[in-house]
């Protein structure tokens, strides 16, 4: 092996030694489940900042000693200031967009079962693999230093417009270095998606087993692989971005910084950038991020759902083509985000049309959902439960999308709390779902044992209520015109509803303390669960035919091959009321269907 | 466990539609002669979008209910016509719905945006700084004096960098912290920024338009009810963002000429 | 006030520390009067309506504080100091006390040594920012929310340099961080005095924030007391 | 977390899979690894086209003045067009006339040209600079010093991958796998498109 060319990179000896197991493994299962640790400290992380972030929001002059011991400047006296809150704000959007909801459902379950499920022995390019991992972690590191420099993190929100950004120290703190980090982090963070992407695409492509048609593929394997082409896209256009972002900042350009800005007293040195530039850039990027964000998760959602539907899609390739609409057509969407930036008020109507026929393949999805539903036998557990509430979060996030899709609408609704519960639910709540069920769905896979059920259960209602009751109330409050972004509510016309906000937040302290019950279900089970047997669910995927968890070279050096598609449920086969993708057997229609 | 699902959900749909039904968060009142259009469309969205909410999520839980872990053996039906239904139902319903919004809905943005304002229009000029907004008016002459950047000096409240000393112009401009209009006069804003990108947005007004440094847009609107209305921002501007505010005074056309008196005065 | 009680202090010391070493006579006095000349630009009222906590405490419009004359021409707010001649002193432990109160600075100029503890306090219900612009000391630029305790910071280099608060633009004053212990801060009247200067020749130095500084030179000789004035030419715009 | 519980296999299995696994290689390895190429051939196009439209963007705006393009430029040009041609001549003695050693001979000419380039580049910011012309002169000169930057630093991606094949074609009999070469040629000869769309990108905008 000490050639290290990509050729025969997908085969290689059995790791030996604890660091080349799990540190810098080439198992792309290893790989997945260090995206996947890291996924989730970033959301733990993510989720302290917001309960910070909601407490100071409802009682913006209380003491919390802790935050001073953490940050002097930032807290004096345990005070947040408001600098610090915009800091936190920052780090809590940045780590939950590029550390969570792309690393969970996207990198972490995709790099684990995407070879597995299309019957191959490891990624396409094992080292690049490693690579993105420890470069996306690397990436993790230098952001979470912008924690420990005296004046903290960036203050211009997780989507860093210019010129606030680009010009240093003077847009306040954390202006300094904390933004130069964020920029270096993100354009880090771009390299190693890139790269993972690329790599997913290369192993679709080439590395499926015998018999392994386009087609063959489980719904989730084809999600993580129009994600991947969505990601490389996209990360392809934040990475130019950051670069100028950071020579602007650190080289005197003036890419985003027009002339004449007098910020702190100070005339900036800097002629003829445009700020909307940047905002062009960064949405090109942000929008189908949305995307990279959400469809790993409707892949795993339909892939769980057949599962305990014990049934077929109505169909699979409605599904299939709706996802890869939604991936195109989340190119020509941007603009929306920018329908009161100045931009053209002709392009602002051209970007609404897509906009809203986005709808069309998304609600596709949901009708295809729920009709299979019908006449279905469900298996409720962790699992499916969570795939159900997907469903319903979806529906809840998308329709507000309706509004929003509008710039008539947009004009009085852009920048408050309906915007943010908006995407909450859709795309945080909604792809967290999908992480969910997959977490409950292949832990048995993943660690060889089960999770508890009980736990798993309650962890469900709680945060399926809660998430309603934190971000229900924002899309209410966001009709009356409450802004977002604001450390405290100094307008007249806020005061009645304050309590709201309370509310919001102790269904967030909730919420949040039920998620403990999961990490402790995780960590728990992962040590004391019981043994999983191979295929627990009956499921019908490839992944399913191989021990739980499986050998490090997945099908023990065997090549697949694959004979059904990948949902033959409620058949009559030798197992049961299922066939497997890789059973030579023929599928029996069951009877009374 | 499948049929408690299902009446969560019929109670998250019950939930959700009720404070929107009970009118508990109505949108204020509207003093503009645009936004009449947007109320109308917000409501139309909320009906149709509202009801696909709650539609799907009652089927959600009906489904669930019905068809939640069945006794060995009970068949497996198909929903009738499949996937084909789903497919045309989905074009069907949200092509109209598109379609529907898409085009109906443009007409208050085609007012704001499309619609020049009238050449009697009154010119007032706003600029956005960290953190305030500050209200220029020409003065007598009906001349801006010209912004110099060097000039600013806040602690000598010349917060446009005028130079009175060598522009006759800039001498009787009138600065205010307060945005002070007349009643159904139509109003241009020659919205201009300081330092970095801020925002506009009057509820009441229903306007919002960002400052964007480096590109003097502007908005033009006409205020229909007299009364006093907050002015916020909505661009995240730095560490004083959820203070950057300052008061739309809506005057009868006397007390705006008083008012302009006033102000020169000074 | 807070000033004059700090300069008070500090003269007196050094009273103390000069009567130490060199024993009496305590030696000369500097003092004298600033005033201006021309007409002065008429001062803006300050619109405070975005800040209504701040708005509420006045019921006359506040004014800008850029230039402060009182009767017979005097000018307030000018710093006087020994630029040159004086040998540097070590600070006082007392802290120069900066105050933030109705969305104003107390004192508008504030005149403190080198190494000198400042003082920064927020009496008002609102959160302020205050962010000195230095040159050449280090800048920095702190939020303090109300109810939290006071911001202590030094300066190392002698250095005349305005503080602002960037949330509310109005609110804007000087530093004066001067390297001795012989300045003062000219208030109502615009009269000044430095005392206890040991015999010597020195470089008073009078500064404004919109006129600049002028300089004198001066000896003394024994405990007398020397007058100098300053006239500034003030400028309508 | 790990998969530390993983079923133990005997050594003779591991042996065993490689053979299996050698299979597949034979019969994958070079597909995989071409799309794998054309997919990050991809990418880099779209980040530079990103670069393009933020140039062309920031072209509307105010203060757009002409640069010159420092003349070496084109000597430059000249080199890694003429470095493409020779690996295809080294294509020729590896794929017609088995003669891995000639091969590997004009790879090497292949990489002292790229070599060439690389410091005929930097050379040319030398020149620039020697015009007073820097970073952030004025956009032109921003955009030049980025792109030729950004440009560079993905043609020394190629060198490292040149030298790896001199390296692997010289002399040592180890099996040649094809494939590498197949794809450092690809990458290589986009490297030199790349440049040519970027010259004539600066020549019309800059």
């Amino acid at each position: 092996m000490q050639e290290g060319s990509v050729q025969e990179a997908h085969v290689h000896a059995p790791p030996e030694g604890f660091i080349r197991k799990y540190v810098f493994s080439l198992d792309h299962k290893v790989i997945g489940k260090q995206y996947y640790a890291l996924a989730l400290v970033a959301v733990f992380t993510g989720m302290i900042l917001s309960w910070l972030m909601r407490l100071h929001m409802v009682w913006p002059n209380s003491k919390i000693p802790l935050l001073e011991m953490f940050s002097k400047n930032g807290a004096p006296g345990g005070v947040m200031t408001p600098e610090y809150y915009l800091s936190l704000l920052t780090m809590h959007g940045t780590l939950m967009v590029f550390f969570v909801l792309t690393n969970a459902p996207f990198a972490a379950f995709g790099n684990y079962f995407l070879p597995i499920q299309i019957g191959a022995e490891d990624m396409a390019f094992p080292r690049f693999n490693m690579m993105s991992f420890w470069t996306t972690f690397a990436a993790w590191v230098v952001l979470m230093l912008a924690f420990f420099i005296p004046d903290g993190p960036p203050i211009a929100g997780w989507t860093e417009y210019t010129p606030l950004s680009a010009v240093g120290k003077d847009a306040g703190p954390g202006m300094a270095w904390g933004a130069s980090l964020w920029g270096i982090s993100i354009a880090i963070f771009c390299v190693a998606s890139l790269l993972g992407a690329l790599n997913f695409i290369a192993t679709t492509l080439d590395l499926r087993a015998k018999g392994m048609t386009l087609m063959r593929m489980p719904l989730c394997t084809w999600a993580w692989f129009v994600t991947s082409c969505i990601a490389l896209l996209a990360f392809a256009v934040l990475f130019p971005a950051c670069i100028l972002l950071i020579l602007d900042r650190h080289a005197g350009t003036s890419f985003f910084i027009p002339s004449g800005l007098v910020i702190s007293d100070r005339l900036q040195p800097h002629a003829g950038g445009s700020p909307l530039l940047w905002q062009h850039l960064f949405w090109f990027f942000g929008h189908p991020e949305v995307y990279i964000a959400i469809l790993p998760s409707m892949g795993i959602v339909s892939h769980i759902l057949v599962n305990s539907m014990r049934k077929p899609l109505l169909s699979a390739k409605v599904v299939i083509y709706s996802m890869m609409s939604i991936g195109f057509l989340s190119y020509m969407v941007w603009g929306h985000h920018m329908f009161v930036s100045g931009m053209n008020p002709m392009s602002s109507l051209a970007f609404s049309f897509p906009t809203l026929t986005i709808t069309i393949p998304a609600t596709v999805l949901t009708l295809i959902w729920l009709g299979s539903l019908y006449g279905a036998n469900i298996q409720t557990n962790s699992a499916s439960l969570f795939a159900l509430g997907f469903i319903s979060m979806f529906v809840a996030g998308g329709v507000s999308g309706f509004f929003l899709a509008q710039p008539s609408i947009d004009i009085y609704l852009h920048a408050t709390y309906f915007v943010v519960g908006h995407f909450h639910l859709v795309m945080g709540v909604a792809s967290l779902f999908g992480v969910f069920a997959g977490t409950y769905f292949w832990f048995p896979k993943m660690t060889g044992r089960m999770m508890s059920e009980t736990l798993g259960k309650l962890h469900f209602w709680i945060t399926f209520v809660g998430a309603y009751c934190i971000f229900m109330p924002f899309h209410y409050l966001g009709l009356i015109g409450n802004v977002r972004r604001y450390q405290s509510f100094v307008d007249d016309f806020m005061a009645p509803y304050i309590g709201w906000h309370k509310f919001v937040t102790f269904a967030a302290l909730i919420t949040g303390a039920g998620q403990f019950l999961f990490l402790f279900n995780l960590i728990y089970s992962r040590f004391k669960g019981k043994p999983a047997p191979e295929n627990p669910w009956n499921a019908t995927s490839l992944e399913w035919s191989i021990p739980s968890p499986p050998p490090w070279n997945n099908f023990g050096g065997k090549h697949p091959i694959v004979y059904h598609d990948p949902y033959q449920y409620g058949v009559n086969g030798s197992k049961g009321d299922f066939v497997m993708q890789d059973s030579p057997e023929q599928v029996v229609p069951a009877s009374g269907d | 466990m499948g049929k408690a699902l299902a009446v969560v959900l019929v109670l998250i749909a019950v939930l959700s539609a009720y404070p929107i039904v009970m009118h508990m968060f109505v949108l204020p009142e509207d003093i503009s002669t645009h936004g009449h259009a947007i109320d109308e469309q917000i409501h139309d969205t909320m009906l149709e979008a509202g009801l696909s909410f709650v539609a799907a999520q009652i089927v959600l839980a009906i489904f669930v209910w019905g068809f939640t872990n069945r006794k060995a053996g009970s068949p497996l039906k198909n929903f009738p016509g499949g996937a084909k239904v789903a497919v045309i139902a989905a074009f069907v319903l949200v092509g109209t719905e598109v379609l529907a919004l898409g085009v109906m809905g443009q007409k208050a943005w085609a007012q704001v945006y499309f619609t020049p304002p009238r050449p009697d229009a009154i010119q007032i000029q706003a600029q956005a700084e960290q953190f305030a907004f500050y209200f220029r008016y020409a003065g007598p002459d009906g001349k801006f004096g010209t912004i110099h950047p060097d000039k600013i000096d806040e602690g000598n409240q010349n917060y446009f960098g005028l130079d009175p000393a060598n522009e006759v112009e800039a001498r009787d401009d009138i600065v205010s912290g307060e945005l002070v209009v007349p009643v159904n006069r139509e109003v241009q804003l020659l919205m201009h920024a300081k330092d970095v990108g801020h925002s506009f947005y009057v509820r009441e007004l229903r306007i919002q338009q960002d400052f964007v440094p480096g590109l003097d847009l502007s908005v033009h609107f006409t205020a229909t009810k007299i009364g006093k209305y907050e002015i916020v921002c909505t661009q995240l501007c730095g560490l004083g963002h959820y203070n950057m505010k300052a008061y739309l005074s809506v005057m009868s056309q006397e007390d705006y000429e008083k008012w302009l008196k006033e102000q020169a005065a000074q | 006030m807070g000033t004059k009680q700090v300069v008070v202090v500090s003269v007196a010391m050094l009273g103390v520390a000069t009567i130490a070493q060199a024993g009496p006579p305590a030696g000369g006095t500097v003092s004298g009067k600033v005033t201006y000349e021309g007409t002065p630009a008429k001062m803006k009222p300050i619109d405070m309506s975005k800040e209504p906590s701040c708005a509420k405490m006045y019921t006359t419009p506040q004014l800008a504080e850029t230039v402060v004359t009182g009767a017979g021409n005097s000018l307030e707010n000018v710093v006087v100091y020994i630029s040159a001649g004086a040998p540097d002193d070590a600070a006082p432990s007392t802290a120069a006390v900066f105050n933030q109160k109705g969305c104003r600075y107390i004192p508008h100029v504030l005149a403190f040594q080198v190494n000198q503890e400042l003082k920064i306090q927020n009496e008002d219900q609102t959160s302020h920012n205050i962010h000195p612009l230095p040159k050449i000391n280090r800048e920095w630029n702190k939020s303090q929310p109300p109810g939290t305790p006071p911001i202590s910071e030094k300066y190392d280099k002698a250095e005349i340099f305005p503080v602002k608060c960037n949330v509310h633009p109005w609110m804007h004053g000087n530093f004066a961080v001067l390297k001795n212990s012989h300045f003062a801060v000219t208030g109502d009247g615009g009269g000044f005095s430095l005392p206890n200067l040991p015999p010597g020749k020195y470089t008073v130095t009078a500064w404004h924030e919109s006129y600049g500084d002028q300089t004198q030179d001066v000896t003394i000789s024994g405990s007398e007391t020397k007058t100098v004035n300053f006239v500034f030419k003030a400028k309508p715009y | 977390m790990s998969s530390s519980i993983a079923t133990p296999i005997s050594s003779q299995a591991n042996a065993l899979h490689r053979k299996h696994a050698a299979a597949q290689v034979a019969r994958s390895a070079r597909r995989t690894s071409s799309s794998g190429i054309w997919v990050g051939v991809f990418a880099i196009t779209m980040s530079f086209a990103a670069f393009t439209s933020a140039l062309v963007v920031r072209e509307g705006t105010t203060d757009w003045s002409h640069l010159v393009l420092p003349p070496i430029l084109y000597v430059n040009t000249a080199f890694i067009l003429a470095s493409s041609a020779t690996l295809e001549i080294a294509r020729r003695f590896l794929r017609v006339s088995i003669e891995p050693r000639k091969a590997g001979a004009w790879v090497g000419l292949t990489l002292l040209l790229g070599v060439a380039f690389c410091f005929g580049q930097y050379r040319g910011w030398l020149d620039l600079r020697a015009q007073g012309i820097y970073l952030a002169t004025n956009p032109n000169s921003s955009f030049f010093y980025v792109l030729t930057f950004m440009h560079a630093l993905h043609v020394l991606a190629g060198l490292v991958a040149l030298a790896y094949l001199a390296y692997r074609l010289s002399g040592s009999k180890k099996n040649f796998r094809w494939g590498i070469f197949a794809n450092a040629a690809i990458y290589w000869h986009f490297m030199a498109v790349l440049w040519v769309y970027l010259l004539l990108l600066c020549r019309a905008e800059l």
